[in-house]
Order: C-alpha cells, then structure tokens, then sequence
C-alpha cells in the first residue's frame, strides 16, 4: 500500500506538472508531452514483462493501431460528429482492447523466446502490410486531421494539448497501478513467478494472459491515440520496429520491476533524444551504450537501483556512504567524458567532411575542430587525454564500488533480493 | 519453364545465404538457449571487415580475416558479456544483444559512414558461369551457394563424427552433466559461440561483395534470418537449411506471381465482389512478397512452435 | 548542431553595425540525420547550409546574419512532427526539407495546420526532394513549395531525350517501389507511353527496401525482353536491380531517377555503364562555374541533390532581395508571395514557381554513365554525361484537379 | 591417510542453507554407503564434491590435492566420477555415442576402462549400441550412465540412488556391478535408499539428516543402533 510520503511526493510532482509548463517554451512544453506519452507507452508496455513476465518486441502494432482509430474518429469529427475531443483516446483504448486480444490470443499461446517472436511477427505484419492498405492507414503518407474545437478549446495550443495528454497519462497511470492491486493484477504477477501454482489454484492461465496482454494494449492505444491528437497525423511507420524496440530500452533502462521504473526511462530518453539528438550525430551510439551498460551493472535499472536504495534507506549510513557515491558519480562523469571525446574524435576523422580536408591536405592529417578547441590526430597529446579519462575513470569508479560494496555489506544482506546488483551511481 | 528454372537457381542460391547467416544463429541458440539479436550485425561485421581488409591486402586475405574477426567479437561476447546477465535469464541475455546490435550499426556508421561502401568482388571471379535462356548465369551466386554447401558439410561432419562434435551435442541437452563427465564445457560454450559468429561473418565476407555492403544490412537481413531460424526450428541445423531454401525459393517465385485472394475468389465466383471489397484481398503477392515470411513465422510458432525439424519447444 | 547556429563569419562583421534588435530570418533544417537515410539527408543539411552562408556573405536578411537550425528527423514522420513543433519553438521561420516524401507530406500537413491556427506566424516550408505526386495535389497548400522535380517530369525528360538520342526502344518494362513516389513513376511511364512510341511489355511495384535478392525480379524482367527500362528506386534498391541484371548480362537501357545516389557507381560499376538518369542538375551540362564554387567551399563538386538544394536557397534568397522587414518582423506570407513571383537563373536553366500548386517549374537534366567523365563519380572513372537539358516548359505536367490551393486572404 | 577428504562442507542452493559443515572420509577401494531421508541433503553433499553445487565453504581433497573451488570438469579430470540420480543420458545422442563422451584418457583410476568391459557388464547396450539413448529404458538408462562414468577413469565413483525405480531382477545385475567397482580398487560413495542393499554392499556406512552426518560407522554398528534407525531412516 502507498505510504503518505510516496502519495505526498506524487502529489508534488503533479503540481509541478500543471502548474510549471505554462511558463515553460514550446519547446519544453513539446518536449512534456514527448515525454507523457512515452511514460505512458512504457507503463503499459511494462504491464506485460514486469506483471505476466512476457517480453514484448511488437508492442508497436498497438500503439499505432490507436493512432490511427483516433485519427479515424478525429476526421469524423471534422466531418460533423458530435464526438468531444477530450475523448478521442477512447477510440485508441477501444482498438487497442480489440486488436490486442486477439493478437495476445495467438501470441500468448507462447512463452519466453517464442513469445518474444510471435510479438515481433504480428508487428511486421502491420509494418509490411500497413503502406498497402490505402483505405486504413493511408498509404505511406499516412492519415491526416485536425484537432477540433469543443466547449470552448480549441486545442490549437501547444498547451492545451499538453493539458489533456497530462489528464489521460495520469488517469491511465493510475489506472494501470490500481490494476496492479486488484485481486486479478496480483494473480497475473503470481503467473510471472509461477505459473504451475496459479492453474493449481483453478485460473485458466491462457485466458489471464489474454486479458493482460489486451490491457496492455489498450492503454498502449491510449498512447498512441494522445500521440495522433498531438501530431494529427499517423503514418505506417508508428508500426516499425524501431518504435517497438524503444520501448523495450525505455522500460528496461528505467527498471521493469519496479511500477514507476519505466517511467523514469521514458523520461530520460525522451528528454536525451531532445537534448542530445541535435547536438551529435552519434546520439544513437550513446543511446545503445547507456543501454548496455545498465543491462551489464544493473540489471534491475534505474528504477531498481533507486528502489534498492529506498528500501534500504534506514539502515543506510548516507555519512558514509556519500563520499564513496560521490567518487563514483566522478568516475562516471571521467569516463562519460573520455568516451564522448573518443566518438566524436572518430565522427570528425571518419567523416566525410575530414576527408575532403585531407583531400586538400593530400593525404596529410589536418587538425581538428572539436569541443571549441582544435586538436591534431597525429599529436600525442590528443589521445592521452581521452585514454586519461578512461583508465582514471575506470579506476576510480572500480575503488569507489569497492568501498560502496563493503558498506553495504555490512548490513544484512540476507533480506535483500537485489544483492547481486551493483549500485553503479555513475554513467546512468 | 524458363522463369521456373531461373527462378529455382535463384532461389536456391540466395536461400543458401540465408543458410550461411542463420547457422550460426541456430547453432547458439540450439546449444545455449540465447537468441541473439546481434547475429545480423555479426554478418554485417564480416562485411566491412573484409572490405577494410581485402582493400589492403586483397579479396581472399579479407575473406580469410573477417570470420577470424568476427569469432573472436563473438568469443568475447560470450565470455566477458553474456555470463553478467546470465542470472537474471533469457529475456536480459535478449535485451543485451539487442542492445549490443545497435552499438555494433552505429559504431559502423561511425568508422565507414552511412553510404554503402565499395567492397567488390574480384575480377577473377566475376564472370558468367553458365549461359541459359539467353542470360548469364553470375558465377559468384554459385560461388555463394557453394560456400555454403561446403560449411554445411563441414558443420554435419564436424558435429556427427568428431568427438567435440558429440560434446557439443552432449551439451546442447545437458550441459552441467556433459561437464561433470570432464568436458571443458565454459570452453565449448565460446567455442560454439565464436563459431556461430564466424560463420556470420564469413557469410557477410562473402555476401558482401554481391550485395552492397551498408550500414543497414544487418537490419534488413537479420528479420528474415529469425524467420529461418524460427521456422526451421530453434537449434536444427538442416531444419534452418530447409527453411532457408524455403524462404529463397518464395520470395523468388512470389515475384512472377500476381496472384491475389481476389484470383483464388474468382474461383468460386466472388471475384468481383472480391475486388469492390479491395484491401487485403486485391493485394497482389509479387507486391507482398516481403511480408509473407513473417505470416509463415507466425503460422509455423502457432502451429507447431518447435518448427519443421525442431523437437522440441 | 541545433544550438550552435551557423554563422558566417565574414557576416558578422558587416553587419556588426546594423540594428542592434533586428529579427534573423531563421531557417529550419528537417532532415533525416540517423537512421536508413542519413546520407541523403546529410547531403540536403549541407546544400542548404552552404547556400545561407551566401546569403549571409551577400549581407544577410533584415540586418541579420540568416541562422540555420537543423533538426533529426530520424528517418520518420513521426520524430518530424515533433521536429517541426520544437521549429516553431525556436522561431524558424522557413522550413527545408528532402529526404522522404511521407516526411514532406507530414510537414506540409503540420505547417498548413499552424498557419491556419496561428495568423501573423506563419511558416513556410519548401520542399527539397518529396516527389509525391499528392504533395501539389490533395495536399497542396499555399505555403508549400516544391523545388524539385515530379515522376512525370524526369519521365518525359527521359522519354524525349532518350528518344532522340535514338537509346529508348519501342519496349519498356517499369518496375518501381510500392509506394507513393513509385506509383507515380509507374502512372508516368503509362502516361508517357502515347508520346513516346512505345508499348509497355510489364509493370512491377514491389516492396521498398526489404528485398535483399533482385535477381528473381530480373528473371521476370528478363521474360519480358524489353528495351529499356523505367525505374524510379533508390539507394539499396536501385543499386541492387542494376547489379543483378548487369550480372545476367541483360542488354537493356535502365532510364532512372537516382542513379547519382553517392556510392551507386563505384559500387555498380561497369553495369553503370550506358544507363540514363533525369535529374535536376548535373555538374556536366554547365559551364562549371557553380560546380568550381562549390567545390572551393566544401571541397568537393555538387553530388546528387546538392545542386538543386543550394538552387532553392538562391530563388529564395532572390525573393527575399525583394522584400525589406526594416529591421522589424518577418512577414512569411510576404516571403512567400515574392517566391511565387521569383525566376531564378541556374546554370542549367530557369526556374519559375507555377503558381496554381507551387509545383516549381524547372529543366530537367537527362545523362548518362560514360567512361572518362568530365567530373568522375565517387573516385572512379566513369561519371555523367549530359545528354539533354530539356527544357522546363517541356517537361511539366498540367495542374493536377485535385489541387484545391486557399491563397492568403481568401 | 584417507583418499577423498571433505572438511566442513557447506552448501546453498539460493538461499537455503543445505549443508551445515559436513566431515567425511573415503578409504582407498572402500565402498561407503550414504543414508538418510528425502531432504536430509545426500544428493546435494555428492554434487558439492563434483562442484556442481560450488560449495560456500570447507574442502574437498583428493589424495592431497583440493578439488573444492574447481570446476566440474578439472575435479573429474582429477579422479571424481559422478553418476546422477535422475539418469541423465543424452537423449539424442546413441549408447555409443555416451558411453564416447564418459572416455577421459587422461584420467588417473586405479583401473583403465575401456569400453568393451563396460558392453561386458551389460550386454544389453551391447544390442543398443546404435539407438538413440532417449529411446532406452529406465533400467538400460541406468546402466549407460554408470558406464559412462567409469569410462572417465575415476578413483572414486559418487552414484546417487542406482536403484530406485528398477526391477528386482536389475537391481541385482546393477549392485553385483558395483561390488565388482570396488574390488578393482575403484572407491564408491553410494547414496542408497533401501536399506538393506545398502548395508550389504558397504564397509562403512554414513547417515545424513538435517544436513548433518549424524553416523558414521560399518553397518554392523547402525545394526546395533535401533535409535539411529528409528530416527533418521525410518519413514515416520
């Protein structure tokens, strides 16, 4: 049960999130909604792996299968039906539900690896077939239609947009948690863990598998649906598998086993991919890297690391503790530094751009640009820095996590699932 | 006649491809349960390993290199990366080659940049093989098609009538068993995995020279190879053949087919209705050929999950 | 590089004495930077890049160095939606875009909705490379300009100069990629095929990079024995279907639409040879004057969609040489008036924006892959030959019905 | 001194804590018989010796040298032959094919096994040669695995519960086999069931409870000790 301080904190953060975008840019505020619908995606995605333990790869046929029933309802709208805008989402709840219980039919009669795979085909179905289906989804185009206005909005402002995505986000998020506390929420958690002992106690597994597997459709139609109402468009490529395996990193990055977790990793990405996405062309590397490297150090993700610690805040000495911390977050930040140096030195002497200068230069190694300083490629000096990054970096952060490891060892480990997770506070 | 017989060389060629990629795919996954996503980036890999080589010291040199490359990356996937995810299970072991597959695409990008780049095959090999209906017959499809056959053959022998052939097959089953019988079984575990990335690479290194050799031929590949794998059956070597030859022959043929379910109505007199209707049933196959490969994947997992020669889920 | 606007330095010295608060013309880059289709996008960022700096030598716009801003589309129109929003945050005011035709279509859509909801803001988007027959038809709107060519223009350039160099035949075969831009192509060819004399012996649509074996479609093309022909795929696509013909040795014409695509011929080869391709500018059919600018500047001949790009910025530029702000706001519908008005000269020939669906009037450049070109291509010795410049007026299509155009203050 | 040495052995499986610091020593040739009830951790003891439970603490030694903390496959290697409860064969792979993996030529048992001698023991996989293991019966499963074992040399051969499930009539061919390990100087820590085959094979008998050994002695002795029995064999 949620304790005052977790509800207090929540209702903090939602003040924070009605009553600071008004004063924020556009841009900020596109990014917001960027990033609700995202958590919201994740959320529901992460019902599936974190609740029934199945790991989707397709879940982006249902998130494009409610933009586009919302985009249908929206052009009806424009056309004349009475249908109120704040609740076109329901059209992508009602074609998430559908389409999700009969494609979570099939695709639950599966499990693990095959699960995984089936998901991934049902996606590519929708992928392939989707451009060939003019009538549907609009050829490779897409469908198109406006925001109407009722009662007053006209949801032509980028704020009023975000106003209605942060009403739905919430309410879904709350519905997906309250979910997780009913009767039949918990049974689907016992399937995650047991799957034997749950048809023992007379469930029917298949038939709860379905039902979560097309809940978790339809709050991902939801968020397809507020993503259509902000775009106002949707085309074929909502189905791709780039959108499907975005999520997964998201849900991942952030911590499938804790409820908010994949909310913290839609947020970073979303708000990565806004920042970072225009200043370096390797924006994606960074992205896989981050990725990586969580799965290699902490499995349970942001969110578990940030759990672990919550849970064990009373025994925690944060005196001692903190210094070790601290020394970890600089031996991320070293290493970050040494590795962006690396990649962008790579992007600029691999570029097309270097070579022409080389061209110029016949065949010479020019210096670069980089960071606002220039750096020649043959000088010694340009390569020492990085590599002294790295290795103090990697030698700091290797003390620091000595040092972290024995303070939490002092403290009973027994009582701790989580013992084999290394809280790495740095490169995440 | 002429179409079929053109059309069955070529389906049979570019099918042995599919093999070459996905052996090694079904190799590891038979022996140690990882579905690797980064298989498709090992094949690309291969390629520009072999460009970047063969643009030195020449095509065979390249051809020789890459899948030594290639076994040693996946070797050290194997031993550095994988056993840190081990515990928390399959799904983390997915997660992480996934995300090692994006690195692997991007980190391309960053060294050969986004255009696909000039990696040919040698002149000496670029000759038609045979003339038939008055067109040549390229000698490196049979080429392709014929280092495949060879790896095949190798892989049976060496899997059938060797003794760490009959190990690896020990220990697809049980490992921990296989192991306390006196077999180096962590050894065998990276043996297996460096070999099912070799053969990637060496399919890239060979494939790459007839194709273009981008940053996006591992996605586009690496769909199609699951579908082989998936369908064939996860962990059966002459399963992934078939299934490969299968698939090659398909998409060969599906492009003379204008074939609808509009046609197959017609059949029964609802053909025109067919037609108003539209939609799925007027889309011709020659233009879905593309996606039929993953209907059969889909039917095959429902049907029979364990695939034509699997035995089991 | 979206916050670290680009600005010539030579600009900021001249007018470092202007109006302390004029407003920069701000320009807006969308191009698809990660993803499958980087490298065209990368070329489009740099044309245009290359173009504002100038216009920022020639002294700027409204007292103001011109800014570019360029933004990652990702390859989809989803993330170009969300592009096109954070544009407007920044104050962009005209948007360039090439890469993609559903990605033109998604900003054409997105800039037509944010002019209707927010009068007196206007934003402009020219089109540097959506082909799509739809983008001046259905979707055609007053603040959308296409600067390039449409299939039926590099069709019945290839058809009139493949003609009369006598390369064209009496059998053609079209196979193209099942979407918009090769539906067109494909509706083109048949439309064509009255004027030019010939019959169509098949047509193919086939799925859009997904098909890694073309040979099966070249035994298909094979059966049908025809002269030349049609194409209008790219990248992968185009690349593949050449090389798995030329290596059947089938002795036909390929008549395309992106065979300069960087990296096709070094990676066809020999195969390239003899293969004809319209375009909207080639180095070789101009006296070399821009082709030497360029290169002086970025070191390297304009390759591909390069030229064109840097055409679009220079009729805009033109038109904004029309207008003065003072200092003050930007008035984009104004901007776009004066482009509509604008006939701007390229080394190949004039350019005039049509105004009835802001289709761009324009010559069309058809070539051909000789040995020994005068500007070799990706480091090899085969390169462009210019064949024909046919002219705009003989190139372009009629006004498509479908095109419903609302000009500003109707 | 003794040749197979265990010194306060622990052991967990996850968190549960199976055994609490056992003490044991297997003479040369000798063959011990390992007792006690479901649970009392007999199987996990024999599979903390071959380290395919990697023990928490205390040793394993082998003739001096410490085979705790090795893997698997270097403690076989070294002399330690292990033969599962659950009959683990290959299933896809042919009797002989099995029986070709068992083989470890390096191995240091006080006799060389070959392969005929283990057709010899039972003729039976002499006829199945060529089948596929899966395919074998529950009783020709068992046979395989303990020839399988011996194949690879050992000097002492952990077997864990031979009997269980078989017919009478096989039972006996099996135990007259494992009679006949002993007398060629093969030692044989055998976890057993039932009672009296067990004390009639043995020369020293064990018994395990709670993860204890809790007696140590020759089979006359636990004879004699109706209160041990009492205690930790009989089914309550």
């Amino acid at each position: 049960m949620p304790n005052l301080r977790t509800l207090l904190i929540l209702a903090v953060l939602l003040v924070l999130l009605i009553a600071v975008p008004p004063f924020l840019g556009l841009g900020w505020q596109n990014a917001l909604v960027n990033v609700l619908i995202a958590s919201l995606f994740a959320l529901a995605f992460n019902l599936l792996i974190g609740q029934a333990g199945l790991l989707s790869f397709g879940h982006a046929a249902y998130f494009g299968v409610g933009a586009f029933a919302a985009l249908h309802l929206m052009l009806a709208v424009e056309d004349g039906l009475p249908f109120p805008t704040p609740l076109l989402p329901l059209a992508g709840a009602a074609a998430g539900l559908l389409v999700g219980l009969v494609a979570g039919y099939f695709a639950t009669m599966r499990s693990g690896v095959y699960f995984a795979l089936v998901t991934l085909a049902i996606a590519e179905l929708f992928h392939s077939l989707a451009p060939r289906l003019e009538g549907l989804f609009g050829g490779e185009s897409g469908v198109s239609s406006m925001r109407m206005p009722w009662q007053g909005f006209t949801f032509g402002s980028m704020i009023e947009v975000y106003y209605l995505t942060l009403a739905w986000v919430v309410i879904c998020g709350l519905g997906l948690w309250a979910y997780t506390r009913t009767p039949f929420g918990r049974l689907t958690l016992a399937l995650r863990d047991n799957e034997q002992r749950v048809r023992f106690l007379g469930y029917n597994a298949h038939a709860s598998k379905v039902i979560i597997f097309a809940v978790s459709a339809m709050f991902t139609g939801v968020a397809g649906a507020l993503q259509a109402i902000s775009n106002e468009t949707a085309n074929y490529s909502l189905f791709g598998s780039i959108v499907s395996s975005q999520v997964v990193l998201q849900t991942f990055v952030g911590g499938a086993t804790v409820f908010f977790g994949p909310v913290i990793g839609a947020t970073a990405f979303a708000l990565f991919s806004f920042l970072v996405s225009d200043l370096t062309r390797s924006w994606l590397l960074y992205q896989g890297l981050i990725f990586v490297l969580i799965m290699l150090y902490a499995p349970s993700g942001i969110g578990g690391v940030v759990h672990h610690h919550i849970r064990n805040r009373r025994q925690l000495d944060w005196a001692r503790l903190a210094g070790p911390y601290l020394m970890a977050l600089a031996g991320g930040l070293l290493i970050t530094g040494g590795v962006v140096f690396l990649v962008e030195s790579a992007s600029v002497l691999f570029g097309e751009e270097y070579a022409r200068l080389r061209h110029a230069a016949e065949g010479g190694l020019p210096a670069f640009d980089l960071f606002g300083a220039e750096w020649s490629p043959v000088s010694v000096l340009t390569w020492i820095i990085p590599a002294a990054l790295l290795l103090g970096g990697i030698a700091v952060l290797i003390r620091a996590r000595r040092e972290i490891d024995t303070l939490w060892a002092r403290k009973d480990p027994s009582d701790d699932t989580l013992a084999e997770t290394a809280p790495l506070g740095g490169e995440a | 006649m002429e179409f079929a017989i053109i059309s069955t060389l070529n389906g049979v060629t570019y099918g042995l491809l599919l093999f070459m990629v996905s052996a090694g795919l079904t190799l590891i996954f038979g022996m140690m349960g990882v579905l690797n996503f980064a298989h498709a980036s090992f094949y690309m890999l291969g390629a520009y390993v072999a460009y970047a080589v063969s643009s030195i010291f020449g095509f065979w040199t390249g051809l020789l290199v890459a899948p030594i490359v290639v076994g040693l990356v996946g070797m050290a996937v194997e031993r550095f990366l994988l056993p840190r995810v081990h515990a928390h299970g399959h799904a983390h072991e997915l997660l992480l080659t996934f995300g090692l597959a994006l690195i692997i695409e991007e980190l391309i990008k960053l060294f050969f940049g986004d255009f696909p780049v000039n990696y040919q095959m040698p002149g000496e090999l670029r000759f038609s093989a045979f003339h038939i209906f008055g067109t040549d017959y390229p000698f490196y499809r049979l080429f392709i098609g014929g280092i495949a056959v060879v790896m095949f053959s190798a892989l049976w022998l060496l899997l059938t009538r060797t003794r760490t052939g009959i190990v690896v097959r020990a220990a697809e089953r049980l490992p921990a068993m296989a192991e306390a019988l006196g077999h180096n079984i962590p050894l065998v575990f990276m043996f297996v995995f460096g070999t099912g990335a070799a053969l990637a690479g060496l399919a890239g290194a060979v494939a790459g020279a007839f194709y273009p050799t981008n940053p996006n031929m591992g996605l586009e590949l690496g769909v199609i190879v699951f579908v082989v794998v998936v369908v064939g059956g996860l962990g059966s070597l002459k399963g992934s053949l078939v299934a490969s030859l299968m698939i090659g022959l398909f998409s060969s043929f599906a492009v003379g087919l204008d074939w609808s379910l509009a046609n197959l109505l017609g059949l029964f007199g609802l053909g025109d209705w067919a037609r108003s209707v539209g939609g799925l049933l007027t889309l011709e196959l020659s233009s879905v050929s593309a996606t039929i490969p993953f209907a059969l994947m889909l039917i095959i997992l429902l049907v029979r999950p364990a695939g034509l020669m699997g035995e089991r889920n | 590089m979206k916050r670290l606007a680009l600005l010539a330095a030579t600009s900021a010295l001249t007018l470092g004495a202007s109006a302390l608060h004029a407003e920069p013309l701000k320009i807006g880059i969308i191009e698809s930077l990660s993803g499958a289709q980087t490298s065209t996008g990368r070329l489009y960022a740099n044309a245009v890049s290359y173009a504002v700096a100038r216009i920022n030598e020639d002294g700027g716009f409204n007292g103001e160095p011109v800014e570019v801003i360029e933004y990652d589309n990702a390859g989809g129109a989803p993330d170009a939606a969300t592009k096109f929003r954070q544009a407007v945050a920044d104050g962009v005011d005209v948007i360039f875009q090439g890469a993609s035709s559903a990605i033109a279509g998604q900003l054409t859509e997105d800039v037509r909705k944010h002019n209707l909801r927010n009068p007196g803001k206007e934003v402009m988007f020219i089109n540097l490379g959506g082909e799509a027959m739809e983008l001046t038809g259905d979707k055609c709107q007053f603040y959308h300009f296409r600067f390039t060519t449409t299939a039926p223009m590099r069709v019945n350039a290839l058809v009139s100069a493949m003609k009369e160099a006598g390369d064209l035949g009496t059998k053609v075969y079209s196979i193209n990629q099942n979407y918009s831009w090769g539906q067109d192509m494909q509706a083109a060819v048949e439309t064509a095929a009255a004027g030019g004399d010939f019959e169509i012996v098949d047509e193919v649509l086939h799925d859009v990079n997904k098909i890694q074996d073309f040979a099966p479609f070249v035994a298909r093309l094979k059966s049908a024995a025809p002269d030349t022909v049609f194409t209008g795929n790219w990248s992968n696509d185009l690349l593949l279907l050449m090389k798995a013909s030329g290596d059947a040795g089938l002795d036909v014409t390929f008549a395309t639409a992106y065979l300069d695509q960087p990296g096709n011929i070094a990676n066809a080869g020999e195969t390239a040879l003899g293969h004809y391709i319209a375009n909207n500018y080639d180095n070789a059919a101009t006296d070399g004057e821009f082709a030497e600018a360029y290169k002086g500047s970025t070191g390297h001949y304009p390759t591909f969609v390069e030229g064109h790009t840097v055409f679009a910025v220079g009729a805009l530029q033109q038109a904004l040489g029309t207008l003065d702000f003072g200092g003050g706001d930007i008035d984009v519908t104004k901007i776009a008036l004066a482009l509509e008005d604008t006939t701007y000269e390229t080394p190949v020939g004039p350019i005039s924006v049509r105004k009835e669906d802001h289709q761009t009037i324009r010559p069309v450049v058809v070539s051909k892959v000789v040995k020994n070109a005068e500007y070799p291509a990706d480091d090899t010795d085969m390169g462009f030959e210019t064949v024909e410049v046919v002219s705009g007026e003989t190139a372009i299509y009629p006004v498509q019905d479908s095109c419903k155009m609302v000009r500003p203050g109707e | 001194m003794s040749l197979l040495q265990v010194k306060g052995l622990h052991a967990h499986y996850g968190k549960s804590h199976i055994l609490h610091g056992i003490d044991m020593e297997v003479p040369e040739a000798a063959i011990v018989s390992l007792l006690g009830r479901n649970g009392s951790g007999r199987s996990t003891l024999l599979k903390a010796m071959m380290g395919l439970v990697p023990p928490t603490a205390g040793s394993v030694t082998l003739d001096g040298r410490t085979l705790s903390g090795q893997r698997p496959f270097d403690i076989c290697r070294q002399g330690l032959g292990y033969v599962p409860e659950e009959r683990l064969v290959f299933p896809n792979l042919t009797v002989e094919e099995n029986l070709a993996i068992g083989v470890q030529k390096g191995a240091p048992g006080a006799h060389r096994w070959n392969i005929e001698e283990m057709y010899d023991y039972f003729p039976r996989l002499r006829e199945r040669r060529g089948i596929r293991a899966g395919y074998l019966s529950g009783g020709e499963q068992q046979m395989l695995t303990i020839c399988r074992s011996l194949l690879g040399n050992p000097r002492v051969l952990l077997i864990d519960e031979p009997t269980e499930g078989l017919a009478p009539r096989i039972v006996d061919v099996v135990m007259e086999v494992i009679l006949d390990i002993g007398r060629r100087g093969v030692a044989v820590v055998l976890v057993e069931q039932k009672l009296t085959i067990a004390l009639k094979v043995a020369q020293q008998v064990m018994v395990m409870g709670h993860g204890e050994l809790v007696f140590l002695g020759t089979p006359e002795e636990l004879d004699a000790a109706p209160d041990m029995r009492r205690n930790w064999l009989e089914v309550a």
